[in-house]
C-alpha cells in the first residue's frame, strides 16, 4: 500500500521489541466483541489510475461552468484565479504544515496571516481582522455572538436582504444560545428599513452589502441609528471583489464586518471550502473569535509573528471561550491574501470596475428583452430580474442548452411564491459577449 | 562560523522577507486585467472614494514572497510531526489532483441539481463509506470542522431531547477533553460538569456515575481519549448514559486508532464528528480548511442538520430546506453544502486504501505509537500504563531534577529537525507531551526520533540544559516573546509602524 | 551558538538526506498497480532474471525526499540569480499550467495530423512570432537547445555550401564565445579559426579580415556577445562575410537584450539559434530541458531540418520527410517534432507580453544591467567601457591585491543570499564576473545585491579576505572538493561503497 | 506588466544615476537604422485569463489521448504518471534552477542526478550513466559517435529494427562529421542478422530492443560477434519500461546503452520535451559526452556532490569537447527517477509485467480478427499487425470514430510500399479491456 511505509519485517521487529505477538494485543482494551475480526464491507484499495478513473466519472457526470456561459452568484463568484496562487498553496510547506502553534518553524504561516489580516481591515476598512473563520455565514453568525458579548444584549436584527444561508446559520446558533433572532421579509426591491426594529434591547443589526438581491447601499445612517440606540451595525459581504468599488463598510460606520472571502483566491468547489472574514474594532479585540497573529521579537531582536490573545479561545478559555472554532480556513486565507497580493491597488480596484462594467452591459442587454424586467436600481455585478415565468424553470431549460443561467430566488426562498419568477444574474470577470449573447438568445427562446 | 553576520540579513539559502506592505509600490501590478467598458455606474452613490490602501507587487515578486515565507514553514512533506491529537499524516498528492478536476472543483453550489449529478453522488459515496466505517447509520456532512461538528452533534441531541420535551441543562466533558469540547458544549446553551480521569488516564467511572442525573443531555468523550488510551468501559458507560435518557458524543478526533478496526456504532455511541483533515488525510493547510462530518445513530439521525443528499431510483437529491425532508432538521450550520473539496480528497483516500488498506492504516498508526512508548519509557515518565492507541502520552517527571521543561524539550527537537509532540495538553498530567507519529512514518524515522530524544534527555539530567533552555538555534526565528505580543497586540501592519521600525 | 551540534545532524528545517539507496528497502512501494493477467510469454526467452536493484520507498517517503533535496536549492523563485548569459529570469506559473492542459500536455506525437490540428495551429503560430521578432523568413523548430540550434544554423549553412560545391573548411569563432560554438563547429565537420577581441571587448575587425578567405565557411558570433557589448561593427562583419562569400551565423543566446527593438534580421544575419529557456521564460529546470528553434535568411531557409509545420488553407500539415518538402532539408536531428512542451510555453510568454511588453523587456533588462554597471564600476574593475547590454562583465582587477578571487567573492555572495554571476566567462578577461539581472529583478533586489558586493569588496580590500576565501559558511554544503571528485570519480552509488560509508 | 517589477518612477531614477535620459541612449550602439521605433507589428499583451482561454482553444482542436482508446507508441508511451511526480518537479527550487555550477546551493539537483545516474546504471545493467541528453535520438547519436572515438573507426551500423528518428538523426549529424553509416532495409519480421555487416573498420553496431516492429531479442551473441571485430555494441531503447521485465542490454554484452526515458515520469507531450539516457562502461567515462554528478565531500567532510570530468565538456574543452551539449534534460530526468523511487524494485517490474499482460491480451484478440495478422513472435507491448489495407487508411478511419488505434509504419516510412499495411500497435498499463473492445470492434467495422 502506497501510503504505508511499515515493511512485514518492520512491523515483526518493532512488535518483537513492544512485546506483543499480534497486533490485537494492543487493542486489548477494546472490548472483544467490537473488534472486527475483517475488513469493513467496503471496496478494495485501488491504484491511482483507477481512482482517478473514478473521480473523471463524477467530474464528467456535472457541468463544469468553466465549460459553458455561467452566471451564478448568490454568495459564491467564478473569477479568474492567477495560475500563481494554486502553485503557491500546494507548495507542501504551506499545505501540509498544521497550525502554527510553534512560531519558531511557523514564521511563513503567521506572517502570511498577519498580512492577510493586515489585508482584510485594509478592504474593509476596518482596524483589525482575524486569521479566518470557516466562512461568510458561519463569521457572520460569530458576528453576532461577537456584538452580543460586546453589548450584553441577545436581540439580533437580520435584513431580508441578508443571504439564506447567512441567516438560517445565525438564527439556528442563536436558537441554541436562547437569543432572539427579528428576520424581517426579504424585500427583492432593496427599500427594507430597519431602523423602525431597533430597540434598546437589540445587540445588533446585521446588513448586507451588496445585498441578497444585488442592491448597494450606503448604510452610514443605519450604523449611527444602530449606535443612538446602544447596538452594533454588522455588514455582512458575500462578494468580496465589490470593495474594490464600494465604499468600505468602515467608512460607513460599521463596527464589525463578516465577509466569505472565496471570491479571492478560492475556486467554487461545490460552495466549500471557503474563507469567512472577520474584521472590527480594535478595542472589540478580546471579544473576537478566531486566530490571530501578531507581531512580537525573537530572543535575538528580530521580528517575528506569532499567535496571541489566545486566552479568547476554546484551548486556553474551553467553555468561556469567545467561539468553539479550532481549524478554521488557513489554507484558503493563503490563496486570498497571495490573489490579492498579485492584484494589489490597481488590479483589486480595476477588478472590480471590471466586474461592474460587466454586469451593467449584461444588466442593460436584458433589460432589452421583452418580459424581462430588472428589480436594481444599483448593484455591484449580481442582481435580480423578473421573470414571466418562474424562474427555476426556466433556468432548468437553459441549463439543458448548456447555460447556467442564474440563481432562482425560489432556491433559496422555495416557501415565497412572490419570489418565484425571481432569478439572480451576475456577471464577473470571466464573463464574455460571447456569453451575454448566449444567455439573452437563450432567454428569448425559452420565453417565447 | 556559522554565527557569521551577513551584510544582507539573508543566510544563505535563507532569505529575510519583509511584509508585502513594505515591499509593493501602488503602481506595481501582478495581474493584468483588461481596461473595462465604459458603462453608467449603477453603484448609486455608494463608490469607494478614498484609496484602499494595498501594495502592488509583480508577479515575479509575489512568487518570490511566498515561496520564501514557505521555507520558514514546518511541514510534513518536510519531516516528521508527531503532534498528539493532530494526526499529521501524510496528505497524497491525488487527492490534490483530482480535488482541481474541472467538474469538481469549478462547480457552483446553486447549479440545477441535474447538472451535479456527480458531485452529489460523490457526497453520497463518502458520506456511505464514513457510515460503513462507523457502523452508524446517519451523517451530517456539512460541519466546517471537527468543532463545528462537536456542536452539530450537540445540536442534535439537543433537538432531540426537546422533541422530548426537556432539552436539559449539562452535558459532562472529562478534564482531560479538547477545549473544542466545552466551549461546543457552551455554545449548544449547556453547562459543562467536568468528570475527572480514574488515574488509570480513563474517566472516573464513580465521578461519572455521580455527576450523571436527569438533567445531563451527553456526555462527550473522546474515544481513544487524550491520553491515547482506549475507555475500556465505554459500554458501560454508554449504557448509563442511555439509562439515564442522556446521549453519548464521541469526539471522533482520534479515530485513526480504530478506523477499519472498530465501529463506534458497535460501542453505543449516539452521535460522532469526524476529523476529515485527521483521520482521512486531507491537508492541514496551515490551520485548515477542514472537514468534520458528524455520524449518528438511529435515535439522532432525524435531527441531523441540512443539508443532506439523498438518492432516489439513481438519482441524487440535495435536500436543503425542512419541508423536502422527511425528518425533524435541526437547521442549518453552514453555508452551502459543507466542504465539497474535502470530501473529494477524503473519497479519494478512502478508495486508495480501501477496506484493507484501512485497517492497516489503524494497525500501523498504533503499532507506531506503541514503538515509541517501548523505546521511550526509560527516559521519559509515562503516566498511565500501556498499550497505548494511536498517541502516548508522556509527563515531565523524568525532568523534574533538571532545569528543563517540556517546552524546552520541544524546542530542543526543533534543532533536531523535528516538529515537537503536542505539549501541556491533555492538561490531566504536568508537562504532558502526547507523541502521534501516524502510520506514514517509517521505523527508520522513528528510530532517529528516538535516538534525538534520548539525547536530549541525557544532555538535561548531564546538566547540560542550558543546551535545552535556549532552545532553539537553528530555526528561521528563536523563541519569540510571547507575552509581549499579548500585552501589547500588533495585529496588523500601520504605515507609522513601518517608519517607526526604520 | 548557531554552530551548536545535533544529534540528528539535520539543522531545524535544513535536513540531512540520504540517497534513495540507503533509504529504500525491496519490499516498500510507492505505487499499487493491479495483478497483471496470468498471460502466455512473449518475451520469447529474453526475459529478466536477476533483479534490477531498485530500492523500494513508500510514497510519504518519496515525497519527504525530493522536497528535501529541494530545499537544497538556490532558484529563482527563491533569489536574485544573476548568472550571466543564462537569463535566469522569472518562469511564469501560467506556462506551467498551459502545458498541462489536456490536449496540449498529453498528445502523442504521431496521432493522425486531423487529430493535432490544435497542436499543429501553435507551433506555426509561435513560429511566426519568433518569425516577427527575428525578422527573418524561415524557421525549424526542433532543436532540443541552444548548442543544438547552433549545430542546426552550421548545418544548413554547410548543407548550402555543399550545395553550391564546397563545404569550405573553417568556421571563424571569436575567443570570447560560448564553448558550445566551437564545439558546435566541430561536430559540423569544421576547424575552427579562433578570433581575439579589439581591446574594446568587440571582435578584432583586423583579425577577422585576415582570417577571412575562401575556407571560411562562417563566423559565430554572439550579439550582444558575451562581453555584454553590442558589436557596433556588425553590418561591416555581415557584409564582409557575404562578400567572401560566408554565412554569418548569430548566437541568439543574448537575444533578450534585443527582443522587440531589434530585429537580426535587420543586421545581416543568416541564421541565429533561440534559447526559449532564456528570452522566452521557458524554466531552465535545474539543466534543461531547453529549446533551440532556428532562424533562417531566405538564402538558408530551403535547407533547414526537418520536420515542420505549414499552413494550407486553414489546415496545418507536418511536413516529416523529404519527399514531402518543397525545399532541400539537409535531415532531422532530433526526435518527433522538437520541445513541443517548450513551444507552448514560449508562445503563452510571448502572447501574456505581447509586442509591447516584449519591447519593454529587452529595455528594462538593458537597463537593469546598466544601473549594475553604474553601481558598482567603482569598486569592481570595468575591462570594456560602457553601455553594456542586458549583461555587464567585470574582471577581477580591483580584487588584485587582495588575496581574494572571483571565485572568493562568488562564494562569499551565497552566504548573502544571492546567487553568483556568470565567474571566469568569458575567458577574455582575467577573473570574468557577468552580471546578467534580466528585467524580472526589482531596483530593490538590485540595490540590495549592489550593496552586498560593494561590502564584500570592502572587506576584501580591508584586509577580511578571509571571511571570503573561507565562503560559504552558510550553505547545505560549503566547498567542495571538485579535485577529488574528477581524481576518483564516483558517479553512481554501489552497496559495498554503502557499507565502506558507515 | 504583470512580470516586470520596475515601475516607471524607478526607471526614471536608475537612468538618472547612470546619466542617461533614454532608454535609447543605452543602446547607442546598435546600428541607428536597425533600432526599431516602434513595437514589432504583433498582438498587444494578454491577461491570463485571455491567454489561458487562447490555449484551450489550441487544446480543443486537439484529440487528447486521456479521452480515447488508444493505442500509440513506436517510441512515445502513454504510462500513468503517479500525481506526486509532476507536484515535485515543479517546486521552485526544482524548476527555476540552473544548472547546477554551484554545488554549495545546488545539492538537491546534484544529488538526484546522482541518483538518476545510479538507476539508468542499474535498469540498464551498466556501470555508469550520464545525468541525461535531449532525447532517445540524439543519445544515440552520442552513443554511436563516442563508440567512433573509443574504436577510432567511423563505420556506423545501425539495424533495421532501429527507430527511424534514431536513424535519421544518426546518419544526418554522422554525414557532417564525414562518417559512413550503414542502414540495413528494415525488417518488420525481426529476424535480421547483422553479423554479415560487420568488418573491421566497424566501430560499432546499434541495434534496438524491443526493435521498431515490437520484436525482443537477447543479442549476447551479436555482442560477441562485435567485440571479436574490436567494434562495440549499443542497444538502443525507446520503451524504458521494458527493462523490468526484460534481460538488461547489459547482460546481453552491450557496451553502451541510449534510450528515451520518456515513460517514466514524462508526459508525451507532442513528442518533447523528453528525456535521453546514456549509459556505458566506467572505463569509458572519459568519452561520455554529457553531464555527470559525482561524490566528493566539502571542506568540513560532509558528503556532497558536484559536477564533474567537465573536461570532457565544451565549457573547458570546446571543440575538443565529447559533444557541443550544454543544457539537457534535468527536469525530465528528474520526473523520471521521482517515478522510478516511487516504483522501485517491485513497481518496476511488476509495471512492465501488467504492460506485457495487456499487450498479450490485445495481441490475442487482434490475432482474431478475420484479415488481422500479428508479425510479433515476441514482444514487449508493442507489436506490429499487419492489415488487408493500408494501415494510414485505417488510422484515419478509427480515428474518425475516436479511437487513436496506432501507428501506421508508413508514417515512418513513406516511401516503401510494402509497409503500407503494417501497423504498430501498443497497449500499455492505462489501456483497459473496453479499449481493447472499443479497437477490435472499431477494426471489425473498418475492414468490413
Ligand atoms: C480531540 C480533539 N477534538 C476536537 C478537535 C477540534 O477539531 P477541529 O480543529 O477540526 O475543529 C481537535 C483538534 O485539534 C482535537 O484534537
Ligand atoms: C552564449 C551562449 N551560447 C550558447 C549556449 C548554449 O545553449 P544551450 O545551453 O541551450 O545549449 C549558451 C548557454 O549557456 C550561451 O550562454
Amino acid at each position: 500500500m502506497r501510503y504505508l511505509p511499515l515493511t512485514e519485517d518492520d512491523r515483526r521487529r518493532m512488535m518483537q521489541a513492544i512485546g506483543v505477538s499480534t497486533i490485537e494485543e494492543l487493542f486489548r482494551d477494546v472490548p472483544k466483541d467490537a473488534l472486527l475480526e475483517k475488513a469493513v464491507d467496503l471496496p478494495a484499495g485501488a491504484g491511482e489510475l483507477e481512482v482517478e478513473r473514478r473521480f473523471r466519472q463524477f467530474a464528467d457526470r456535472n457541468v463544469s461552468p468553466a465549460a459553458v456561459p455561467g452566471f451564478l452568484g448568490a454568495g459564491i463568484y467564478r473569477h479568474h484565479v492567477p495560475a500563481a496562487v494554486d502553485y503557491l498553496i500546494q507548495r507542501g510547506e504551506f499545505l501540509t504544515s498544521y497550525t502554527p502553534y510553534q512560531p519558531e518553524v511557523s514564521q511563513g504561516t503567521l506572517q502570511y496571516l498577519f498580512e492577510f489580516q493586515t489585508q482584510v481591515a485594509l478592504i474593509t476598512g476596518m482596524e483589525i481582522a482575524n486569521a479566518s473563520m470557516y466562512d461568510g455565514a458561519t463569521a457572520c453568525a460569530e458576528a453576532v455572538f461577537m456584538a452580543g458579548r460586546l453589548t450584553k444584549r441577545d436581540r439580533f436584527v437580520l435584513s431580508g436582504g441578508l443571504h439564506p444561508h447567512y441567516r438560517d446559520v445565525t438564527t439556528t446558533m442563536a436558537h441554541f444560545l436562547g437569543a432572539e433572532t427579528v428576520t424581517p421579509d426579504p424585500d427583492p426591491t432593496g427599500r427594507e428599513d430597519l431602523t423602525a426594529l431597533l430597540d434598546d434591547e437589540t445587540a445588533c443589526v446585521v446588513v448586507q452589502n451588496p445585498s441578497f438581491f444585488g442592491h448597494v447601499r450606503d448604510f452610514t445612517d443605519l450604523a449611527e441609528a444602530c449606535h443612538a440606540k446602544g447596538a452594533l451595525l454588522i455588514v455582512a459581504v458575500t462578494e468580496i471583489v465589490s470593495l474594490g468599488a464600494l465604499k468600505a463598510p468602515g467608512d460607513m460606520g460599521a463596527d464589525i464586518v463578516a465577509a466569505e472571502g472565496q471570491s479571492l483566491g478560492n475556486a467554487a468547489s461545490f460552495g466549500g471550502p471557503t474563507v469567512g472574514l472577520l474584521a472590527g474594532r480594535a478595542a472589540h479585540v478580546r471579544q473576537m473569535p478566531g486566530r490571530l497573529s501578531g507581531q512580537t521579537v525573537d530572543v535575538d531582536g528580530k521580528r517575528g509573528y506569532t499567535l496571541t490573545l489566545s486566552t479568547r479561545e476554546q484551548h486556553i478559555r474551553r467553555e468561556k471561550a469567545t467561539s468553539n472554532i479550532c481549524t478554521n480556513s488557513g489554507l484558503c486565507a493563503l490563496a486570498f491574501t497571495i490573489h490579492l497580493s498579485l492584484l494589489g491597488e490597481n488590479g483589486f480596484t480595476r477588478l472590480a470596475r471590471l466586474n461592474h462594467a460587466n454586469a451593467v452591459t449584461l444588466a442593460e442587454r436584458l433589460e432589452k428583452l421583452p418580459g424581462v424586467e430588472t428589480l436594481n436600481e444599483t448593484f455591484f455585478n449580481e442582481f435580480t430580474v423578473r421573470l414571466p415565468k418562474p424562474a427555476a424553470v426556466v433556468v432548468k431549460d437553459l441549463a439543458e442548452r448548456n447555460i447556467l443561467a442564474g440563481v432562482p430566488v425560489s432556491r433559496l426562498y422555495p416557501t415565497r411564491p412572490d419570489l418565484e419568477n425571481l432569478l439572480l444574474v451576475a456577471a464577473t470577470d470571466t464573463n464574455t459577449d460571447a456569453d451575454f449573447d448566449a444567455l439573452c438568445d437563450g432567454l428569448k427562446e425559452v420565453l417565447s | 562560523m556559522t554565527n557569521r553576520t551577513t551584510i544582507t540579513g539573508h543566510r544563505g539559502l535563507d532569505h529575510e522577507e519583509p511584509l508585502i506592505f513594505e515591499l509593493g509600490s501602488p503602481e506595481n501590478c501582478g495581474v493584468d486585467l483588461p481596461e473595462p467598458a465604459a458603462v453608467e455606474s449603477r453603484l448609486g452613490g455608494a463608490e469607494r472614494t478614498t484609496p484602499v490602501g494595498l501594495p502592488g507587487l509583480s508577479e515575479p515578486r509575489v512568487i518570490r514572497h511566498y515561496h520564501r515565507l514557505s521555507r520558514q514553514n514546518y511541514s510534513i512533506d518536510g519531516g516528521f510531526y508527531p503532534l498528539g491529537s493532530c494526526t499529521m499524516k501524510y496528505n497524497p498528492r491525488l487527492n490534490e489532483k483530482v480535488a482541481r478536476l474541472p467538474g469538481l472543483g469549478d462547480i457552483h453550489p446553486l447549479q440545477p441539481e441535474e447538472t451535479v449529478q456527480g458531485a452529489l453522488e460523490l457526497m453520497h459515496t463518502c458520506a456511505q463509506w464514513l457510515i460503513a466505517l462507523t457502523g452508524m447509520p446517519g451523517i451530517a456532512l456539512s460541519p466546517g470542522a471537527g468543532a463545528q461538528g462537536e456542536l452539530v452533534g450537540l445540536m442534535t441531541i439537543r433537538t432531540a431531547l426537546e422533541d422530548r420535551g426537556n432539552a436539559r441543562k449539562f452535558v459532562l466533558v472529562p478534564e482531560s477533553a479538547h477545549g473544542t469540547n466545552p466551549a461546543s458544549a457552551h455554545a449548544c446553551g449547556y453547562e459543562v460538569r467536568s468528570i475527572p480521569d480514574d488515574g488509570r488516564g480513563r474517566v472516573d467511572l464513580e465521578a461519572f456515575t455521580a455527576a450523571l442525573d436527569q438533567d445531563v443531555a451527553a456526555l462527550m468523550l473522546t474515544n481513544p481519549n487524550t491520553c491515547g488510551l482506549f475507555e475500556n468501559d465505554i459500554v458501560r458507560i454508554a449504557d448509563a448514559l442511555h439509562d439515564a435518557g442522556a446521549f453519548f458524543y464521541c469526539d471522533g478526533a482520534n479515530f485513526n486508532a480504530l478506523v477499519g478496526r472498530v465501529r463506534p456504532g458497535d460501542l453505543g455511541i449516539d452521535t460522532m464528528h469526524l476529523n476529515l483533515h485527521k483521520t482521512f488525510s486531507t491537508p492541514h493547510g496551515g490551520g485548515g480548511p477542514g472537514s468534520g462530518p458528524v455520524v449518528f445513530s438511529e435515535a439522532l439521525a432525524p435531527y441531523a442538520p441540512l443539508p443532506a443528499v439523498i438518492e432516489e431510483n439513481g438519482r441524487f437529491r440535495l435536500i436543503e430546506h425542512a419541508r423536502d425532508s422527511a425528518d425533524k432538521p435541526f437547521g442549518r450550520v453552514k453555508g452551502f453544502h459543507g466542504q465539497f473539496g474535502m470530501f473529494v480528497r477524503a473519497l479519494s483516500y478512502m478508495m486508495s486504501l480501501g477496506s484493507d488498506g484501512l485497517r492497516q492504516v489503524s494497525s500501523d498508526a498504533v503499532l507506531n505509537a506503541n514503538y515509541l512508548l517501548t523505546r521511550l519509557s526509560d527516559v521519559l515518565h509515562l503516566p498511565f500504563e500501556g498499550p497505548c492507541m494511536h498517541e502516548v502520552l508522556f509527563d515531565d517527571r523524568s525532568l523534574k531534577e533538571t532545569a528543563v521543561t517540556t517546552l524546552d524539550l520541544a524546542k530542543a527537537l526543533l534543532d533536531e529537525g523535528f516538529h515537537p509532540m503536542t505539549i501541556y495538553f491533555p492538561l490531566v498530567v504536568h508537562g504532558a507531551m502526547l507523541m502521534e507519529p501516524t502510520e506514514t512514518e517509517g521505523k527508520r524515522t522513528l528510530d532517529s526520533f528516538i535516538e534525538a530524544i534520548r539525547g536530549l534527555v541525557r544532555q538535561a539530567q548531564a546538566g547540560e540544559g542550558d543546551i535545552l533552555k535556549n532552545a532553539p538555534y537553528l530555526t528561521p526565528r528563536r523563541r519569540l516573546d510571547e507575552t509581549g505580543a499579548a500585552r501589547r497586540p500588533i495585529l496588523r501592519w500601520r504605515p507609522e509602524q513601518a517608519d517607526a521600525a526604520e
